[in-house]
């Protein structure tokens, strides 16, 4: 352990530690835009940074070692007018929709801007630069006037998914989030994962099959486990009005052993078939050749009735049940109970090899 | 009268450039030769001891920088910076084309002090004339042995100002976009390609077969004791003599100005003068006697940088070049780090709108308050040095934007 | 799998995949598995006749003709036995029945093995040298490896190159299935299977079945069942006449569906419960309309035998119920009380039932869940199997397997090999996901495959429809001419009803053991339409 | 010389991507997109990273230039020297404004930043080779050297 002193307070943080995280070890908030514990530093956003005593620069936490004997100030006010500076900068290249934005409510740079009271930017005489929003693919919405420069997408492209898809092209303020030759997802490697939208701290990316069905605040989010294939990937459910209307993660490993949040383009897109209109919600019978609806009483009626008049004829071996590899343990275990306790046949299998 | 001290140029203009044996004639990798006799501390100790800072800017002890390169470490670089890319500077290129044996036989030496089999010279993209000189130079002083197992490979630049910070440079040597790190973790710990690397200067090797053939205490006593040995200065703007001059550290900006550079032509009048190139401050008459050494400056408020002297006679507006300059930066960001990427283009559309006359004097304010907040809060010396063009005129010709602004008042 | 996701990550220093495409298929684990090749140093060996995403970035790639696996890998075990590369310590500690493997291997020259797989022997040595030196190395294999009338002796192959090198029993080694469904680990360790009760308890053991009797309360049948593919087999010949299936559907997933349709119209009764009018529910008597996974709770096991959670989000739609509430409620009309408050009440049942989940509740499960075995309520999970070469067997068997042709090999009529897989956009038989608005307009149909050598060959251009035919049948396609397959070989996705490729594949011979079929290799005919 | 046998040269060389693309721009003036492609695949990278290096350095170009890139020094101590109306006169000459190529393909115009040849301002170099102490006057010959 080595010790330092964070606004007038004494603390310890491990040997190693950067600022940043001998400043939550103890506490203490810090901003950040372009950190994320699961990526490769950046230290370019610089809201993280912090005055050190017998420093001239400022310190990006993110990226910064604590020292031993070190004298820091987290919240000085030349640090945070350096913070107001930075966000009005950023602010003066945002597109600030936030009616109509899904992130309004779960963004990070328009916390910041109200935490910093940034109500409008004293640098957007020249305006901004304004880029198209036309990337045709189906999953992901990309308007970069809303983007920050983080990299955080770009980093997660790489390190996370390692679909290697975009990346920063021009320099300096013409600089901007693009894949090769500034052309469209579906012509690039990208694979639609959407770990760009996971990491991303405005609404610069989000998904265009949640878009205006829910925001942050509005949904409830239940953690469960993704229904495709079997990597066992956890994702949260965002359910409005008892509706799901979007998926997001969760990247806590202790919640998300597998995947850390990460999903693939099923898992986070494809959850739309739970609305479908196609989806099954009555009992249906066959009648010389037609379906109608039934009442659960009748429907299971029947079944009980046929199945036990088959095992009545024919033995419990003409009877056999094909349960399922995508529904619960729970219910395949009562699927192959029923089949051996009632049925009274082994005739119980399911798709595993298919 | 202030004179020229020659080290680095010393020969210039008498050696033919392309001749490695005119090279060993004048004594060429005669100091190579004794380092190789020496250990790799004794050579680091004896480069410490002359005070040798670095030419490239940062003024950093070039034996104390080589020190931190593990002495186990197995893989070592010796990287120069030939990034020459600070308006109105141009003497890495006059040393190289002058003297290319020169800069090699530094880097070997370098080399033996790290234990390094392999050197870069980083060459801006504006100079592929150097490289193919600097090419042939390594052929011949590679045919002849005098390298031994050093190698030297030239890479050139693509045209980024930014790629002459040293770890914007490295990022460039690895063929990625000339993207600085944050540091620590410096090069000397973890370079290219994640191993110890030594970069400098042109300027810097170029001193050190001298140092090595004449001793420490030879080049700690020449100049300023703090900053000894020679500065090459290059001059530009309104000057009679628009050339290179090495002159020692002591030397006054005026002595140089007026002795060296004869002074400001067609009878004009001084105004100001850039030091240090495109990202260094703008001087006044008053400051004209501080000498020409890093510490000297530093207490002035000025950095030495890399020897530019750009000087303006009393006919030039400070709004309209800094206003070109704020251009400068602009295009040169990287794009990295939110202050300098965002900083460079506000700062720019302040000060047209400054130069234009449409600016109010809560716009100056605001551009002052942006460039104090860049100096300190980005990631690399570009942006942090970007706005002291803006802060020195803005403290020392605050009339001519003054003038401005009444202009939009009235 | 032997062993954890998270190993292939980091801890495995060369990763062998066989007949697997897991960015595709597995996202997260190809995700995983490029991170360590590309950023962490690992090798990696490709074994497919598609030139997959992971081909593209691998060591070694095998380009190995569909049903050539067993060739393939004794061709390795040989080069690694010739070369000493073999892990004696842990061949004579932890296995037997290596002499006879080694004997049977010794004819598998690379050279000769060349000659059936169409992998260069020097390629085949590479990759033997690679997988057996930079250790540990795991295994990653899928349908490509199993879904042939060979597939239980591919398998047997891989293990017995995993056991040759001592690559099990430590993180980073192992032989990993990678499994292709959400639960099917599950429904194979709920005992979803003829031949099993949970845990894999046999139901031909007399202690286990008596166990099962007195937690149930009933007397339960001693001969093994019927496996899925044999059920429907001896619905065609009248031998099953009343069908039960639960979230299936055959008349999509199962090989050659003229021969499925026959069958299941032969039924007397069929009874299909499910969340969509499937394929196979238009075939049914009764429809029963089931909750998602984002209806109900419960628990899924995943590859890696991980117990996670599943839980209720939303209400399902219309008069929709749970599977397991339907089943109770069918059970109790059937004169057999299953009642069950909650799917937690269920789970208890099962822990008490089944030893390697006997450690599991809801609460232990609630945060990263618990890989099985976990035997005890302090037991932490098992992440990887057989710690220190020890096996549940004592210890492990090598098996001497020789290369067996496909069951159809390419000819004069059928000069071409189909293989069938899956796509990124879509899952198994396109019931979810093709109601998926993105997923659907993002890949709306299935595309042949097929080599330019090979279009050229039949002048068919990108973008053409043709016919692919078998002797099962024959469908339209729109062919991709791409270079990633090689050439004498098609692959089509088996999403897609309006090209469903199983109208194609053949039932005639499975696996003798597993019962699988041959999805990856039937012979076939393309024509210009 | 072919795109592919160009990068070859420089596909074993560390870091080499860089020097590739100042070969090929030695051939094409420009970066072809299959250029870009080329050495994404033999540098192991993505094409998007290929194309982020491509588009940071001014010296680099993914747009078709002309044969005779003109670039104008427009940094402080060319600007003093009047550089302002040196462009002015150039784009007149060329008929041509900044960033255009003349129809023929003969010449592009740019700006650039210092080139280095701050002895003798204002400064333009044509592909690289600079020539210094320009005025409006000498444009003309200048651009007759060019054929």
């Amino acid at each position: 352990m080595i010790r330092l002193t964070i606004n007038g307070r004494e603390v310890e943080a491990p040997r190693g530690s950067t600022l940043l995280q001998a400043c939550q070890l103890n506490g203490i908030e810090i901003p950040t835009l372009c950190y994320d514990p699961d990526l490769r530093l950046a230290g370019s956003c610089r809201m993280c940074i912090v005055e050190c005593k017998n420093r001239p620069l400022f310190l990006a936490s993110c990226v910064a070692p604590a020292e031993e004997g070190m004298v820091i100030e987290t919240h000085s006010d030349q640090i945070m007018q350096a913070r107001r500076v930075i966000l009005e900068l950023l602010a003066a290249r945002h597109d600030f929709s936030c009616q109509t934005c899904d992130k309004n409510g779960d963004c990070t740079f328009q916390d910041y801007c109200y935490e910093y009271g940034i109500k409008e930017s004293s640098f957007e005489d020249g305006g901004r630069r304004i880029y198209t929003v036309d990337d045709p693919n189906p999953f992901l919405e990309r308007d970069y006037n809303k983007c920050i420069m983080c990299t955080r997408c770009v980093r997660a492209c790489e390190e996370i998914t390692v679909a290697r898809a975009i990346n920063v092209e021009n320099r300096g303020h013409h600089s901007k989030i693009a894949v090769a030759f500034d052309g469209y997802l579906e012509d690039s490697p990208c694979v639609f994962c959407g770990q760009c939208v996971m990491v991303c701290p405005t609404g610069a990316l989000t998904s265009k099959v949640s878009a205006g069905q829910g925001r942050a605040f509005e949904v409830d989010r239940v953690l469960t486990t993704c229904t495709y294939c079997g990597t066992g990937c956890t994702l949260e459910l965002n359910v409005k009005d008892d509706r799901v209307v979007g998926v997001s993660s969760n990247r806590e490993e202790e919640w998300s052993p597998v995947n850390k949040g990460a999903l693939c383009v099923k898992g986070r897109f494809g959850w739309d078939f739970i609305n479908s209109p196609d989806r099954l919600t009555t009992p249906l019978i066959k009648e010389n050749g037609e379906f109608r609806e039934a009442s659960w009483d009748e429907a299971l009626d029947l079944v009980a009735q046929r199945l036990q008049e088959v095992k009545d004829q024919h033995g419990p071996d003409s009877l056999a049940m094909f349960t399922s590899a995508r529904v619960t343990n729970e219910e395949n275990y009562l699927a192959q109970k029923f089949t051996r306790a009632v049925l009274g046949t082994n005739n119980v299998d399911h798709c595993a090899r298919l | 009268m202030a004179q020229e001290y020659r080290i680095v140029l010393a020969n210039a203009g008498k050696i033919d450039p392309a001749s490695l044996d005119d090279y060993l004639n004048a004594g060429g990798y005669k100091s190579l030769e004794k380092v190789r006799t020496m250990s790799a501390k004794e050579l680091i100790d004896l480069v410490r001891s002359s005070k040798l800072r670095g030419r490239g800017g940062a003024g950093f002890n070039a034996g104390m920088k080589w020190g931190f390169v593990p002495e186990t470490a197995p893989e070592t670089y010796v990287v120069c910076n030939l990034d020459e890319g600070e308006p109105g500077t141009y003497k890495d290129r006059t040393i190289v084309e002058a003297d290319p044996h020169l800069l090699l036989e530094g880097m070997a030496i370098c080399a033996h002090a790290i234990r390094s089999k392999q050197g870069y010279i980083y060459c801006r993209g504006e100079y592929p004339f150097v490289v193919d000189h600097l090419n042939r130079a390594i052929e011949q002083a590679k045919q002849s042995g005098q390298l031994g197992d050093f190698n030297i490979e030239v890479r050139m630049g693509g045209g980024a100002y930014v790629c002459g910070e040293e770890t914007a440079l490295i990022e460039s040597i690895e063929g990625h976009r000339g993207e600085p790190r944050f540091k620590p973790p410096f090069p000397g710990v973890a370079g290219l390609w994640g191993k110890p690397t030594v970069v400098n200067n042109v300027e810097t090797f170029a001193n050190l077969p001298a140092i090595v053939k004449n001793g420490s205490e030879w080049f700690a006593s020449i100049g300023s004791p703090n900053y000894p040995g020679t500065k090459v200065f290059t001059l530009t703007g309104d000057v009679v003599n628009r050339r290179p001059f090495e002159v020692p550290t002591n030397t006054t900006i005026r002595e140089l100005i007026f002795d060296l550079g004869g002074g400001i032509p067609n009878g004009k009048a001084f105004k100001a003068v850039q030091i240090g190139g495109t990202s260094g401050a703008f001087i006044p008459e008053h400051l004209l006697d501080t000498p020409l050494d890093f510490d000297s400056m530093r207490d002035a408020g000025i950095t030495l940088g890399t020897g530019a002297v750009f000087v303006m006679d009393e006919t030039r507006d400070m709004v309209d070049v800094v206003t070109r300059i704020a251009k400068f930066f602009e295009h040169e960001s990287c794009g990295k780090c939110n202050p300098c990427r965002e900083g460079t283009f506000r700062s720019y559309e302040l000060m047209k709108k400054i130069k234009t006359g449409q600016a109010t004097p809560s716009d100056v304010e605001n551009l002052s308050t942006l460039s104090k907040v860049m100096t300190k809060a980005c990631l690399c010396g570009l942006g942090q040095a970007a706005p002291t063009p803006i802060l020195t005129t803005l403290e020392h010709f605050s009339d001519d934007y003054k003038r401005r602004l009444l202009a939009a008042i009235s | 799998m032997t062993n954890s996701i998270g190993e292939l990550e980091k801890d495995s220093r060369c990763i062998f995949v066989i007949g697997s495409n897991p960015t595709d298929n597995h996202p997260v684990i190809g995700m995983k598995i490029k991170k360590n090749v590309l950023y962490n140093g690992a090798k990696l060996i490709v074994a497919d006749a598609r030139y997959t995403d992971l081909a593209s970035i691998a060591d070694v790639y095998l380009p190995h003709l569909p049903g050539s696996d067993v060739a393939l890998l004794n061709a390795m075990m040989n080069v690694i036995i010739a070369e000493g590369l073999a892990d004696q310590a842990f061949i004579e500690e932890n296995t037997e029945g290596y002499e006879e493997m080694a004997k049977v291997v010794s004819s598998y020259t690379p050279e000769y093995a060349e000659t059936i797989t169409g992998v260069p022997a020097d390629d085949i040595r590479k990759a033997a040298r690679l997988y057996a030196q930079s250790g540990p190395a795991a295994i990653c294999y899928a349908m490509g490896l199993t879904q042939h009338s060979t597939g239980t002796d591919n398998v047997k192959s891989v293990c017995n190159l995993a056991m040759l090198t001592g690559n099990l029993g430590r993180p980073g080694t192992g032989v990993d299935p990678l499994r292709g469904q959400n639960n099917v680990q599950g429904a194979c360790d709920m005992g979803g299977l003829p031949n099993v009760y949970t845990g894999y308890q046999a139901v031909t053991n007399e202690a286990a079945r008596a166990k099962f009797e007195e937690a149930w309360q009933v007397k339960l049948p001693d001969q093994n069942g019927l496996t899925l593919t044999e059920t429907i087999n001896k619905a065609h010949h009248g031998d099953i006449k009343a069908l039960f299936v639960l979230g299936e559907n055959p008349m999509m997933s199962d090989p050659d569906l003229h021969h499925v349709e026959a069958a299941l119209k032969h039924l007397d009764f069929l009874v299909v419960e499910d969340i969509f009018l499937t394929e196979t529910a238009q075939l049914a008597d009764v429809v029963l309309p089931g909750a998602c996974f984002a209806e109900k709770d419960g628990t899924f096991s995943n590859t890696e035998r991980r117990v996670q959670r599943v839980r209720k989000a939303a209400s399902a739609p219309g008069q929709a119920r749970p599977d397991w509430e339907i089943l109770c409620d069918l059970a109790t009309r059937m004169g057999y009380p299953m009642s069950y408050a909650s799917s937690e009440e269920i789970f208890k049942e099962i822990t008490s039932l089944t030893p390697s989940y006997a450690g599991m509740t809801y609460a232990r499960l609630e945060g990263k869940g618990l890989q099985w075995p976990c035997p005890t309520i302090e037991h932490p999970g098992t992440p990887y199997l057989h710690k220190d070469g020890k096996f549940s067997r004592g210890k492990g068997a090598f098996s001497a397997i020789e290369y067996k042709p496909p069951f159809e090999l390419p000819d004069e009529e059928y000069p071409i090999v189909l293989t069938t897989g899956r796509s990124l956009f879509h899952y198994h038989t396109g019931t979810m996901t093709r109601r998926c608005q993105a997923l659907d307009e993002h890949v709306p149909e299935a595309k042949l495959e097929v080599h330019p050598e090979l279009a050229d060959k039949l002048s068919i251009i990108e973008g053409e429809r043709v016919r692919l035919s078998t002797r099962r049948g024959s469908i339209e396609i729109t062919a991709h001419v791409t270079e990633r397959i090689v050439p004498n070989v098609v692959f089509m996705p088996f999403h897609f009803t309006e090209a469903a490729a199983n109208w194609l594949t053949q039932s005639d011979l499975l696996d003798p053991v597993a019962k699988i079929p041959e999805y990856k290799v039937s012979a076939a005919r393309i024509e210009k339409l | 010389m072919d795109i592919r046998e160009i990068i070859a040269r420089y596909q074993d060389k560390p870091g080499g991507l860089i020097e590739a693309y100042h070969a090929i721009q030695d051939e094409f003036n420009y970066l072809p997109q299959e250029a870009i492609r080329e050495a994404s695949l033999a540098f192991g990278i993505s094409e998007a990273q290929a194309y982020g290096v491509a588009t940071f350095y001014s010296y680099l170009s993914v747009e078709k230039r002309g044969k005779y890139i003109i670039r104008m020094c427009e940094s402080a101590p060319c600007h003093v020297a009047g550089a302002d109306e040196l462009l002015k006169a150039l784009e007149k000459t060329l008929g041509i404004e900044v960033g255009q190529t003349t129809p023929d393909g003969k010449f592009t115009l740019e700006l650039a930043e210092c080139v280095g040849q701050c002895q003798e301002t204002p400064v333009i170099t044509i592909n690289s080779v600079p020539y210094t102490d320009m005025s409006p006057d000498k444009i003309s010959a200048v651009l007759a050297q060019c054929t």
